[in-house]
């Protein structure tokens, strides 16, 4: 099974100038159904180990993305499905892979965390931080080989405290070199929420370094491809590094079976064992200073009910409703019922070709 | 005696450091959420979560030591303490060496470590061989709830730098936050050691000191040599062997620096042949140590090493071959017996 | 030998607010001479390995450690002779560490790149930018266990690129320690021009992260206890971290024996090696495009003239002669006649200790 | 073939990579002024002063090799890639096994090793063990100006991940830039291996392959085994011993990762007697694996090992204790011939 790219993803339009809303559209909505389908497949044991999914990040993959073509370069965090699938990655090839099949994108030696793929110019990694960096090196190597080109690092807010993505902001900045570090704010760094643990504020952060900014609110694309479009723009030039800073609401959580979701997702039964295992902490043994156990756990229940509020679904903030918005009903339908019926092809033949296999044994077989 | 599970027990034996001593204190990523009851039981101020700056917030464990506090720092996975490589082999098992013997650093990293999760080849690795290497580092590595417990208050109350491994496979506190109980669709009980994941641990709680290995299965023919989730697989093919009538022994390290030479020495020269199940890679590793160890010794032993020869991969085939599992152990074991 | 630290050093100033010259110019007069005792022991072979020397920091060192007291944590850098002294370590145990005598202040372990003092709660460490994080360390543990003491990073310019500093800016900033960074800016990471590999402003830098932020300059003590003061008492109060910037000219280049001093130095001799060796590279075998031979070489030379611009002594800004003038010309004199005096009979004995050792033997015995 | 020194050699084989390869650039702290002769013969585009920010310039050596460049990222200190491990754990040699494969990074890192010019404990290590632990890794270090220069352009035109290590004893550049010849009254000569520090290189040059040891010395009763410049030492000890009526072999291994294992076995059986000279720690290095490939290989040996066994002090004589001096070795070689 093969499913188009040619006409019409993100990856065809690098050298269009104007935003064009159906594009966005099928994009962020062939994103959308592809992370869908690992949530679910994570859900019914097809996906081993984590899934990071990026469910609500598909305005920011979508709007920067459609700048692109083969010969610029992308540095993708554990995150990485959306802009892969944005560049025109094989949804079939990418499934597979996550899932564990050595028919995947990697032959199975990475997993969703290391999606590679050398015809896109596109690689994720897991270690956080190291986006920056390794965008800047491709940057080194456009700017020598291919100018005009060049190269993105997506991050997280959170990742912005991780020393190499600073130096490389540095060195970016005082190289001059064609990359642009794009962002994603969903406030929080797995369960902690990142303004606890950062100083002052990202964008004054960076325009400190040196590199051009830009914002923009990840739920509208159109404006994620505006400001990625002047920074990209400049960075082709040979005018210098950019940082592209966009909030998003992401309601899935860090990853699949979050724990902090989990809480906000059943909040009875999960806050009820959640009570009973903080009260035998407590109880048992010798305790702390009562002031210290009260201030304790004030601080988990303060911050599952400010994740609740971070993680409820918040149809206004989802980026393909408000894009839905700006196309004909009948085109939004049509993008909806083919891109459906690919993607669910594409899941399902994954789906056969892994097995169903729930429990692991000690030889690697699931069975 | 009281039954917990590895995690638990770990958070035990750190809960008693604090209790007894409020001068210890615990940072690290999200450790307040992974470690509610003990930021339930000491507040805030004692359990600290940091931003992700792994160099930083290590290197500030080994200033805050010499400060006069007794930091566990953890850091969520020993991959990332590539991050902080610095701090453990340039800072924390030196500057009582540079000082002269003068300022000692009481710190404790903690770090998670090893696979059969499906985790990828960056999230699963061990490093403890690497880590082992640096003079003045202790490296500790518990495979049951007693030893986890009792090896973390001895780390804490030892007053150099003490590296605490604490293995995932075992830990319910780490694949709970991975989403582990939130799916009833994958089942990792056949990977999972009963006897690691859970066990009795002594109340009161003693701490127990480095450098002593545990007989945990005696035998003539054969020294099974390990450390971690490997000592679980050892027993397991251990009872397979000796079912085929090859006596094997089962020693686990518990402390992989300082090794405990004289029961390796003793065992291997016991049952003359030996194989080491090691989850870290079979280089720069914990393998070689006990081959060199055994050769300096002049302890003749038919020798062989199932360890980790490549890159982890992802998928579960793939990564349970590439790891130690029991079909390797019992391959190289029946090898030995031919000789 | 004993030097007295008790009456006058730096250590003994923490309480006093005001600004005292004397005490100033007398630690910063001790500092002089036990670096230019140490330079000129290496030169004549009694330091082994690297010597970096803080000539020209004195100022910093002076200003800085005049507000501290023994229960306040320092973390130094490679330069960490000056705020030792500063703080009244005994000069004959430093010396005898550097010049690597079993006698000296840590057996012999150290060197002068890892100084440590537990009771003057001082240590040096040789990794460039672990002093931010250390600092940081030595802070959380204050500010739990001594509420109201501050620790004290000091670092170069150059070490603000490396990424565990800027991690260290930010923790210090997300937990509100009582730390303050002192960065001394030289101009120069070795023979590389700071500004030439650094993005953006370093004091805009700092204050993105959140912290309060002072400069003053390196020549006029005054100036540096006067801005130290104020990020100090801050940090004392638990009103969060401070960075003090503070320039300076150390015409001594990096370490002894710098390349760029020596062309410097001795530009005629120099200069014609130089040449004769840049020949050598561009002559030889297949040679590289004239055009990239041009900007290469030109920008060894730039670098030389730029460096010979930059470490030429400027007595304008040494930061003792502007110190002397602030004094009655009998206390200068008395304060230069007792610490030569002291410093001087330290030296000699450092010196009859490790004994004249010009060749290394291959079983560590110099002969 | 022309006379060169060390360092001059390494640069003679990136200087004939670059002209023959316009894809191929360095970048480091200083390397403007360290590698001046390069700078003037291929311009600033090609060779580039970095900022003190060994993470990132060394992971963007990996996303630069991914994008077309043969990169040479210099670390002025091994000591100082402790802040770039994880691009060495975690990128350099993991990317291509991850990509299935699919996507080679021809990466050389060039970093600086070793002592013996009294650098202290934080500036004089090898850790050429903890780097070779690692798959996906090949890791060299040359003995002589020869193998300097080939080995460089081997590494280069290597498709993998290559770290290249350059001992700081041998080179001439390094001790230079450390103001080594702006003073008379140090001398080092007492230290220097004269083969070591300078010697023949052939012209045209060819790359050596990686894997290949090579005996500077045969030998029928004991085997040195070293790499760098412990190789000059044993040649030093082997003359004495031999002298004494010890036949002495000495094996310079040139690459630590992969090992020229048959090399090892052979002249171990050929000898019955090994000691491994190793200016690494003696845990996770290379002295273990040696004993475990001779294990595994059943090849008896009698076996020592003279490597670093604590933190590397500053003080002369003590700094010269600690590292595999000359005495050290005669001491294990008579030992083993004794018994
Ligand atoms: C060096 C490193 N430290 C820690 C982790 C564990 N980790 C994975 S994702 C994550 C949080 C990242 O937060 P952010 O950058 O904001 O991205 P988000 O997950 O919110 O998209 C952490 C701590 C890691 N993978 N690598
Ligand atoms: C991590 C690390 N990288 C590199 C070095 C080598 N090095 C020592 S000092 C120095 C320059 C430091 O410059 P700066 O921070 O401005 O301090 P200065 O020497 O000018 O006082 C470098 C690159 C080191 N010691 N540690
Ligand atoms: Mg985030
Ligand atoms: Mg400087």
């Amino acid at each position: 099974m093969t499913v188009p790219v040619s006409d019409g993803y993100a990856c065809s339009m690098a050298k269009r100038q104007a935003f064009d809303p159906v594009q966005a559209y099928r994009t962020m909505m062939r994103i959308r159904l592809v992370e869908e389908a690992l949530v679910k497949a994570w859900a019914a044991g097809y996906v081993p180990g984590e899934y990071h999914s990026g469910i609500g990040e598909e305005g920011i993959n979508a709007g920067v993305v459609m700048h692109l073509s083969d010969e610029d370069a992308m540095a993708l965090d554990h995150r990485g499905t959306g802009p892969l699938i944005a560049r025109g990655a094989d949804p079939l090839a990418l499934m597979l892979e996550v899932m564990g099949s050595e028919e995947g994108m990697n032959a199975g030696r990475a997993g969703h965390m290391h999606l590679m793929d050398p015809e896109l110019h596109a690689a994720a990694d897991g270690i956080v931080g190291s986006s920056g960096p390794l965008a800047v090196g491709h940057a080194i190597a456009l700017q020598r080989l291919h100018p005009g080109r060049v190269a993105i690092a997506f991050h997280g807010e959170a990742a912005a405290n991780q020393g190499m993505m600073m130096e490389a902001y540095n060195l970016a900045a005082a190289w001059k070199l064609p990359v642009v570090f794009v962002c994603k704010d969903n406030r929080w760094s797995i369960t902690t929420a990142s303004a606890d643990v950062t100083g002052g504020n990202l964008v004054a952060r960076a325009a400190s370094f040196g590199l051009a900014t830009a914002e923009a609110r990840g739920e509208r694309v159109d404006e994620v491809y505006a400001a990625a479009g002047k920074l990209i723009k400049r960075a082709r030039k040979g005018r210098g590094p950019g940082f592209l800073f966009v909030t998003c609401h992401r309601p899935g959580g860090h990853f699949e079976g979050d724990p902090i979701v989990r809480i906000t997702k059943d909040p009875i039964t999960q806050s009820a064992d959640l009570v009973r295992e903080l009260r035998t902490g407590v109880q048992g043994r010798e305790r702390g200073a009562t002031r210290d156990t009260i201030r304790g756990v004030s601080e988990i229940v303060a911050r599952s009910s400010r994740a609740m509020r971070d993680w409820t679904g918040v149809a206004r903030k989802d980026p393909l409703r408000r894009a839905r918005k700006a196309i004909p009903e009948p085109t939004a339908r049509y993008i909806e019922g083919t891109e459906s019926e690919a993607i669910g092809r594409a899941a399902a033949t994954a789906r056969r070709k892994t097995g169903s296999r729930s429990a692991f044994a000690p030889d690697g077989d699931r069975t | 005696m009281t039954r917990m599970l590895y995690g638990e027990a770990i958070d035990y034996g750190l809960g008693e450091a604090m209790a007894a001593d409020p001068t210890v204190v615990t940072w690290g990523e999200d450790v307040r959420l992974i470690h509610r009851q003990l930021l339930a039981r000491f507040g805030p101020d004692r359990v600290l979560d940091t931003p992700i700056s792994e160099a930083a917030f290590t290197y500030a464990g080994v200033g805050a030591a010499m400060s006069g506090l007794r930091p566990v720092v953890e850091v969520m996975l020993v991959d990332f303490l590539a991050a902080a490589w610095s701090a453990v082999v340039n800072a924390g098992s030196k500057f009582n060496d540079f000082s002269g013997g003068k300022w000692p650093v009481p710190l404790v990293v903690r770090a998670r470590v090893g696979g059969w999760y499906t985790d990828g080849g960056q999230h699963e690795q061990t490093l403890w061989g690497q880590l082992a290497a640096v003079p003045g580092t202790t490296v500790v590595c518990p495979a049951t709830p007693d030893d986890a417990a009792g090896l973390m208050l001895g780390a804490i109350q030892h007053d150099g730098f003490v590296v605490f491994l604490e293995h995932k496979l075992l830990s319910e506190q780490f694949l709970d936050y991975l989403g582990g109980s939130s799916r009833d669709t994958v089942d990792f009980s056949g990977l999972l050691p009963a006897a690691g994941a859970s066990g009795e641990v002594p109340e009161p709680l003693r701490p127990i000191p480095f450098g002593k290995a545990r007989v945990r299965r005696d035998g003539s023919d054969l020294a099974l040599i390990s450390v971690g989730v490997g000592v679980h697989r050892c027993l397991e093919a251990a009872a397979t062997l000796s079912d085929e009538g090859i006596d094997t022994a089962v020693l686990d390290l518990r402390s992989i620096a300082p090794l405990d030479t004289a029961a390796v020495a003793d065992l291997a020269a016991q049952c003359g042949r030996v194989v080491v199940v090691d989850e870290d890679y079979v280089r720069g590793g914990l393998s070689g140590e006990i081959a060199a160890l055994l050769a300096e010794a002049g302890v003749p032993a038919q020798f062989r090493r199932v360890a980790v020869e490549t890159t982890i991969p992802f998928a579960p085939a793939l990564e349970q071959a590439a790891l130690p599992n029991t079909q390797r152990i019992l391959a190289a074991g029946r090898e030995l017996a031919t000789l």
